[in-house]
């Protein structure tokens, strides 16, 4: 990871500096802390001001909020999601069910841990959060672009078999995305 | 006078990343030019199994779940739980905490008529309602964390009453809130409910007849906005509704903004509960001691018990097999009807502008559905 | 008299539906046991002629040890302001477990008996859409019978977190914990 | 002289061989190739006989008859010669196997040799000869192609003997009036004319014109005739057929009643008679372009569009200014070239695919890249949009009008630009963009000898949008000759005192701006190509059984407020004027054999009858 | 040389206006939505966090040229409507030639939208499509009027027309209902709420923008900001007596904007067919009966 930073050029410093001023999150209600996404936009917390903006579409969209707990038929639709979003593309774990499966450790139909079939950049632990806490790790994730260290958004194509070995396993089969993983890393000048 | 060789239907997704669908839920919708020709709901997002979690855990460890099957509106669900299992244990509550209970599900019902106030506009792309009602909401939930420590999910309610008495000054702060909204609702008014743009978006849309109503089982505002005077707080009274003066505002026209006109009407209504509540309440204890909770064998028995959430019918079936843990509970979601099949009624003929709107309108709450 | 306006809707009932046992299990709730046969005359009737126009829900219990499933059907009266829970029992065995739908009467029992449907197996004749709904990526058995254990399953099936500080240990080792 | 002569026969003997090597297609095929490429050289070489006269060595009533080269008869010689080369070559191939295709050239003689005779009589006998064959030869060309054809073909036939009935009494009328045919000595004598009486006549051949160029309210033969035809065909009609119609306007109202006669018809205040011919013209423009929304067939559209398009021309004509009429006549030539374009393009796609059925292409923009190319140069043309040469035509009359005074014609005209853009676009989403249809996957990119065409007219387009100067100079000389003012023209634009036009510039700053994107555009990262299936569905898998592709009702919403205007008047004024037309059709159809040789003894007898009725009459 | 720097800066001058009028405009409707609002510089930061953006899907050579067409026809409008100090271009081409001209970024967006085969977006084009049949009709006819009034097309010549005149000179002033009827076909151009019906994200899912991310965005949001400034200065030009000067100019600019988002902010979006009803109901007739009583 230092090796990395010390790597980065001077444009790559400043063109950080500028893209943390301009996050913008997709607007994907996976679960129940959904429910403190509106205060957070809105005028109590208003994000806005740190240039985090909801948007509609996984193209427009730089970070992936994952709200909570995800059923494996949610678990499908942000796989699909992730795919399609734009890199660098950073992922927010929301509560503690996207940690450990929180409350539903033992249901049968939620996953019990994001970072196996998505690279996690952030998590916020709680049950449930309060939008500070949403806020707060917004700022940790821009600090971490500032300091060219959110890269986990390559892991997925540098470890493209370990996450695609979780996600065949719950899924139980592949599933077709039409995105070509491989033809992206090279794309990217990983592999 | 142009033969049509061929119609190309297609399909769009509402749903579930989309802004125009409540939450984590989705319909497919074929459509022919800008006309929906049929809907089709598709919900299990959000499954996570309630049923089946409460079937393996202790009745005691039910409370810190059944509150998150609704989001918007958790209360409803706790206050049907302890009063199912007080139902079939036979357990007393004190009458403070009748009160009490009734407080928090009020101010939960204006918490959630306030948010689905802002999302309705929004449908119509008004989002400053969405950002004032919302912020306006945060009052309740400060409210809320004063009382039970958490601002959504507030595990508050238990067999035999509730966790806690209120702080001190609370009951003025509480009337400090209700003051603080009422003198909003002119504002609500002047953006949103008398905005000809809106009214000329909202009225017609999304018909509900009288008929239609009853006979897909609406229940809650939006059978009260076609014209039916029905409420489980007057019908089948439960804590202490039968000592409270209260109305139960009506509309006749059934449409998406008859919807929003009752649950407007509604804030009022719960404003004057909650100030009832706060000026009548009596002293004394908040909760009768219940067994030892890890060892506590509810006797053998079921109830069916039913409140008035913000979105309607809410009712829970528990079966009791004498265990430690309950036999079956069975989870009757407001929105089962509203958010499925009243849905798919509404949509098949309207228009794709307005599909999120009637969405909104009726106020669906998916996790309900899904459970 | 308690519970008059319970005892004469009993009454009307009864005349009916002799084979019935009713019950008032408190103020508005009335409980009635019928013959699973005759479930769907008693809907109608129910419906059509003492005005429950309100179906509530409908409820399944599957008692294992008994080899039988419970459906309760919970009707309102709006007019009379009464709960009527009528609860019938049908066999379990694979082959047996199905129903006539009541979904023709009440559009809401098209939700509840494909939810029935997809969590206890239970098929619903003459329902229209007995298709997936809530567990369509599903492929496990309906999971609310009771036979399905959600904890096994997902400890096998889901990949847990390593997560085993001392402290846990240490209680582990105590046998603190369980439960 | 020779060259007029040379014109006629070799399409004469175009038909000929055709006739004779009725069986051979190949042979067919070279000989019209070689013919039509001779004629075309030869009305290109035209140029330096302007003026010079040709006469039938035969007199008819004691009056000289013949031919004339001017400066508006070589205009419309080129087009004709001209865009039936390109029809002949892109149809090489696309005929081939198709059903009638062993008349396909004979006609296509005929119908040329009718139109090259019309343009270049001198006089109204010839004319009226020839406007006969042409309209002979439109209905033979129209029931090519199945039943439906013959249908809708019987219905044109309906309004051009009316038409035909109509010019036939103008043409007694004149003759008696004035004693002669020749169009010169009539423009001579037009002054010693009452003024009711000229109006009338100029209102019995406007009429007449009227008809064949399809002006609201009796266009409704034209689009079923056009579509249901060969699509070659459509094109060919579309291009020039109809602009015929219009070439007899210019010629009557500028060259035989001249403007000055025409602008003493007034009625009240600033209406005037030409002012009345505005409004038929307005409407032209608005009615058939909505029309054209709800169309479902490529080829409907088309043709309701270039009902529409002939409005602009009348309107430009009728502003009575140099740079309205300039625009008007510049339109004709612009007017062919896209909608040539255009309906080769649609041709291209019903090569291949078979079908021109609009709700079930889409996608093919992946597969035939040429052709889509071509269809967005034809609809940035059609709808009026630089750097194209529609937009400038357009922009002459629009010019014209807002300048002349006529605010209302000059926003119908606009309205049915956007009609149009509206339209077009339809026309080409549903066709080349949106999801592709597995079907169609394998579908290739048309050959050469179709490409050929369409690249020569992309070029034809884009090369009149930026230098409007290069069809300007004939223009202002055609204008000049009828004795109008010339328009101010530059060779890439038009020099006016107040608010001008400069294409070049306008071009050029567009590529530059172009340019300049496209290094903001190489600024960013590379971008990568996905398919079809990768989209944004809501979360949701896409795959080929979803239909998801948005192109049936495109405008479903301007149709809820249309709708209600359009169902009360215009569908009820169509469909009375159809039924009638339906009415008689039918009654003509039982005569109706069928065959190819049948359409030679009508045409023959129509013109030996009409022969003998002028005799007798004069 | 003059002109040659004009010609290079006017860009991007236009283009920093243009991005603080967006970000304003957040500001201005988040403070109306009472909350604190992005910085005013947010625009700036969004365009560059898209442009460099390391993937950006395309749907195909149309779609990338889509976006080569939509800011090169804006480009194109922007040099040929005339601001304080530069005219150049306008001698090559009158209003007519920028009524077109604004179409070709319309056009451009719309076929590379097509080819990005997603029916959210080609619903947006057809939304956007009837809208400028519902806009542009009373917008022309009033451009229409006041051109005839003063026997000129040339947009320059207009301006010196009403300059001529001082404020009375105005169009606004002294043609008042073909000014409103141009305001409200105004609002309808930018595509400002109430008839934002192209975007409408609960409907259609932002509808042309669905499949646009990365640089695609990024390019569409420039266009965005030069856009917006440049129809401004045409209502501007035609309506508010142009500019002496570019104070006079950018207080015009500011005065107008926050009008037109000053209704942005207060109203929901109509449905389409009513925005189009709407626009022929209203503007179009004031515009008619301003035309009327120009000619009689």
């Amino acid at each position: 990871m230092d090796e990395k930073i010390t790597q980065r050029s001077v444009w790559e410093k400043i063109s950080a500096k500028l893209s943390k001023r301009s996050l913008w999150m997709l607007h994907y209600c996976t679960g129940c802390g959904a429910i403190e996404l509106p205060p957070t936009m809105t005028a109590r917390f208003d994000m806005e001001r740190f240039g985090i903006n909801p948007m509609v579409t996984p193209r427009q969209a730089d970070i992936l909020l994952i709200t909570g707990y995800l059923s494996v038929k949610t678990l499908k639709r942000v796989v699909l999601t992730y795919e399609q979003m734009q890199a660098p593309k950073y992922v927010v774990g929301f509560g503690s069910c996207t940690i450990n499966g929180g409350m539903y450790w033992n249901s049968y139909s939620t996953m019990k841990s994001l970072d196996r079939y998505i690279p996690v950049e952030t998590y916020i632990a709680g049950c449930m959060p309060r939008p500070e806490a949403i806020i707060a790790s917004f700022n940790e994730l821009i600090n971490k672009i500032d300091r060219g260290e959110a890269n986990s958004w390559k892991d997925y194509y540098n470890n493209y078999n370990f996450y695609k070995e979780n996600q065949e396993h719950t899924f139980e089969g592949p599933i077709e995305t039409y995105n070509d993983i491989k033809a992206d890393a090279a794309l990217f000048n990983i592999k | 006078m142009s033969k049509i060789d061929e119609v190309r239907d297609y399909e769009l997704f509402i749903g579930p990343n989309h802004p125009g669908i409540a939450g984590n839920y989705s319909f497919k919708m074929k459509l022919r030019g800008d006309k929906v020709l049929s809907a089709k709901t598709d919900a299990g997002y959000l499954h996570r199994g309630f049923e089946k979690l409460m079937e393996e855990r202790l009745f005691i460890q039910n409370i810190a779940i059944v509150c998150r099957i609704c989001v918007p509106d958790p209360d409803p669900n706790e206050n049907n739980y302890a009063r199912a299992v007080e139902e079939i244990a036979g357990i007393e509550v004190p009458e403070r905490a009748h009160w009490i209970r009734t407080l928090v599900l009020e101010l939960s019902r204006m918490a959630s008529h306030l948010f689905s106030l802002g999302g309705h506009a929004a449908t119509t792309g008004l989002y400053v309602l969405a950002n004032w009602t919302i912020a306006d909401r945060d009052r309740i939930m400060e409210l809320f964390e004063e009382l039970t420590g958490g601002r959504v999910y507030h595990i508050y309610q238990l067999p035999g009453g509730v966790r806690r008495d209120f702080p001190d000054g609370f009951g003025r702060r509480v009337l400090e809130v209700m003051d603080y909204i009422e003198s909003r609702l002119p504002d609500y008014d002047d953006l949103a409910i008398n905005n000809s743009l809106f009214i000329k978006r909202a009225t017609g849309i999304g018909v509900i007849t009288k008929e239609q109503a009853i006979s897909w089982g609406v229940t809650g505002p939006n059978l009260r906005a076609c014209g039916v005077a029905a409420d489980v707080r007057k019908d089948d009274p439960y804590e202490v509704y039968d000592k409270l003066d209260f109305e139960i505002p009506t509309m006749t026209e059934g449409d998406s903004y008859a919807r929003m006109i009752v649950r407007r009407k509604e804030l009022v209504q719960s404003i004057n509960i909650v100030r009832q509540i706060i000026d009548k309440i009596p002293s004394g204890p908040v909760w009768n001691k219940i067994p030892n909770p890890l060892k506590w064998k509810v006797p053998a028995g079921d109830a069916y018990v039913r409140t008035e959430s913000s979105k309607g019918e809410y009712a829970y079936y528990m079966v009791s097999d004498g265990g430690r843990k309950p036999y079956r509970v069975h989870v009757r979601g407001a929105s089962t009807t509203h958010g499925v099949h009243v849905l798919e009624n509404l949509l098949a003929g309207s228009r794709i502008e307005d599909a999120s709107q009637i969405m909104f309108s009726l106020d669906a709450c998916p996790p309900e559905v899904d459970r | 008299m308690e519970y008059q306006k319970e005892n004469s809707i009993i009454e009307a009932m009864q005349l009916e539906f002799p084979e019935a046992a009713f019950t008032v299990k408190k103020a508005r709730r009335i409980e009635v046991k019928l013959p699973s046969k005759r479930l769907y005359d008693f809907a109608v009737r129910m419906q059509k002629k003492w005005g429950f126009l309100h179906l509530s829900a409908i409820s399944c219990v599957d008692w294992i040890n008994d080899g039988e499933f419970e459906l309760v059907y919970h009707f309102w009266n709006y007019d009379e302001k009464v709960l009527v829970m009528a609860k019938i029992r049908i066999p379990r065995e694979k082959g047996d477990s199905h129903f006539e739908t009541i979904s023709n009467l009440w559009q809401p029992a098209k939700f509840f008996e494909r939810d029935i449907h997809e969590m206890f197996g239970i098929y619903f004749d003459g329902s229209e859409d007995m298709e997936g709904f809530i567990l369509t990526d599903w492929t496990g058995p309906p999971p609310m019978r009771k036979d399905f254990i959600t904890r096994e399953y997902a400890l096998n099936f889901f990949h847990y977190r390593e997560y085993e500080p001392q402290w846990l240990k240490d209680m582990m080792a105590a046998g603190e914990g369980n439960e | 002289m020779s060259i007029v002569s040379n014109l006629l026969l070799l399409t004469l003997l175009g038909v000929l061989l055709n006739v004779i090597f009725y069986k051979s297609e190949v042979v067919q095929k070279y000989i019209s190739l070689i013919i039509f490429a001779i004629l075309t050289y030869l009305s290109i070489v035209m140029y330096p006989l302007v003026g010079s006269h040709f006469e039938i060595p035969f007199l008819i009533a004691g009056q000289h008859i013949g031919f004339t080269i001017t400066y508006l008869n070589y205009y419309f010689a080129l087009m004709i010669t001209g865009i039936t080369l390109l029809t002949v070559i892109f149809s090489l191939k696309f005929i081939k196997g198709k059903e009638g295709n062993t008349h396909y050239y004979t006609v296509l003689f005929l119908k040329t040799f009718g139109m090259l005779g019309v343009i270049l009589s001198s006089d109204l006998l010839t004319f009226f000869v020839f406007w006969e064959i042409m309209s002979w030869s439109t209905f033979a060309l129209m029931s090519t192609g199945g039943e439906p054809a013959h249908r809708s073909a019987f219905k044109y036939f309906v309004f051009a003997v009316t038409a035909s009935m109509i010019l036939m009494a103008g043409v007694i009328l004149s003759y008696s009036l004035f004693g002669s045919f020749d169009f010169a000595v009539i423009h001579g004598k037009m002054a010693s004319l009452s003024l009711p009486m000229t109006g009338f006549l100029l209102t019995i051949f406007i009429t007449s014109f009227s008809i064949e160029s399809a002006v609201f309210p009796v266009h409704s033969w034209l689009p079923d005739g056009y579509s249901n035809t060969f699509t070659t065909f459509t094109a060919y009609l579309s291009g020039i057929s109809t602009r015929i119609g219009i070439y007899g306007i210019i010629l009557f109202l500028f060259g035989v009643f001249g403007i000055q006669t025409v602008d003493k018809l007034g009625i009240i205040g600033k209406i005037n008679f030409r002012y009345v011919f505005g409004i038929f013209a307005a409407l032209t423009m608005i009615v058939p372009t909505f029309t054209a929304l709800y169309q479902h067939d490529a080829k409907k559209l088309i043709a309701w569009h270039s009902v529409g398009q002939g409005g602009y021309m009348l309107i430009g004509l009728a502003s009575g200014s140099a740079l309205g009429i300039a625009g008007g006549m510049f339109h004709v030539l612009n007017h062919m070239a896209y909608v040539v374009l255009i309906v080769f393009a649609i041709a291209s796609v019903e090569y291949r695919t078979g079908t021109t059925n609009l709700n079930k292409l889409g996608g093919l923009i992946k597969k035939m890249p040429v052709s889509y190319l071509a269809l967005l140069f034809g609809i940035i043309g059609l709808a009026g949009l630089p750097p194209m040469n529609g937009f400038v035509s357009k922009w002459f009359i629009y010019r014209a009008l807002i300048l002349g005074g006529y605010p209302f014609l000059a926003i119908a005209a606009v309205i049915g630009t956007l009609g149009t853009i509206l339209s077009v676009y339809k026309l080409i989403h549903n066709m080349f963009l949106g999801q592709l249809p597995e079907r169609y996957n394998d579908v290739k990119e048309v050959g050469f000898s179709m490409q050929l065409p369409m690249w020569i007219l992309m070029i034809v387009v884009l090369g009149l949008g930026v230098y409007p100067g290069l069809a300007m100079g004939l223009i202002a000389k055609i204008q000049v000759s009828l004795g109008l003012a010339a328009v101010p023209y530059a060779l890439h634009g038009i020099k006016a005192a107040s608010g001008q036009l400069d294409m070049l510039v306008v071009s050029a700053v567009f590529i530059g701006g172009i340019a300049v994107t496209w290094i903001i555009y190489l600024l960013g990262n590379r971008r990568k190509h996905v398919g079809q299936y990768n989209n944004y569905a809501g979360g949701n898998f896409l795959n080929k059984s979803v239909a998801y592709n948005f192109n049936y009702e495109f405008y479903a919403a301007l149709e809820h407020v249309i709708d209600p205007y359009r169902k009360k008047i215009i569908e009820r004024t169509e469909r009375g004027i159809a039924s009638v037309t339906d009415a008689v059709s039918e009654y003509i159809r039982r005569i109706y054999t069928g065959m190819i040789n049948t359409y030679g003894i009508y045409v023959v007898t129509a013109f030996v009858v009409t022969i003998i009725i002028l005799k007798e009459l004069i | 040389m003059n002109t040659v720097l004009w010609i290079v800066f006017l860009p991007i001058l236009l283009f920093v206006i243009g991005t603080f009028m967006l970000g304003y405009s957040r500001k201005y409707v988040a403070r109306i939505e009472r909350r604190y609002g992005p910085p005013i510089q947010q625009v700036f930061y969004d365009i560059f966090k898209l442009m460099s953006k390391k993937t950006n899907i395309s749907h195909g050579w149309m779609h990338d040229f889509a976006i080569l067409m939509l800011l090169g026809g804006t480009l194109l409008t922007m040099y040929f409507v005339p601001v304080p100090g530069f005219h150049f271009f306008a001698q090559y081409g009158d209003m007519l030639v920028i009524m077109y001209i604004l179409l070709i970024p319309a056009l451009g967006m719309a076929l590379g939208v097509g080819e990005t085969a997603n029916p959210n977006g080609s619903i947006g084009i057809s939304r956007a499509l009837m809208m400028l049949a519902g806009y542009d009709i009373p917008f022309v006819l009033t451009f229409i009027g006041f051109a005839m009034i003063n026997h000129t097309t040339s947009m320059y010549e207009l301006i010196q027309v009403q300059q001529a005149g001082g404020f009375a000179g105005w169009g606004l002033i002294s043609q008042p209902l073909l000014g409103i009827a141009a305001l409200i076909a105004l609002q309808g151009m930018l595509g400002e709420k109430p008839f934002e019906v192209m975007v409408a994200p609960h409907e259609i899912a932002t509808g042309p923008m669905t499949e646009m991310g990365g640089k695609f965005l990024g390019i569409m949001m420039i266009q965005h900001a030069i856009s917006i400034v440049v129809e401004l200065t045409i209502y501007i030009n035609l309506f508010l007596g142009g500019a002496v000067n570019w104070f006079d100019y950018l207080l015009k600019l500011f005065i107008l904007f926050t009008a037109l988002i000053s209704v942005n902010a207060v109203f929901g979006r109509f449905r389409t067919d009513d925005a189009v009803r709407f626009m022929w109901k209203i503007p179009l007739p004031l515009a008619i009966i301003g035309i009327l009583f120009i000619i009689f």
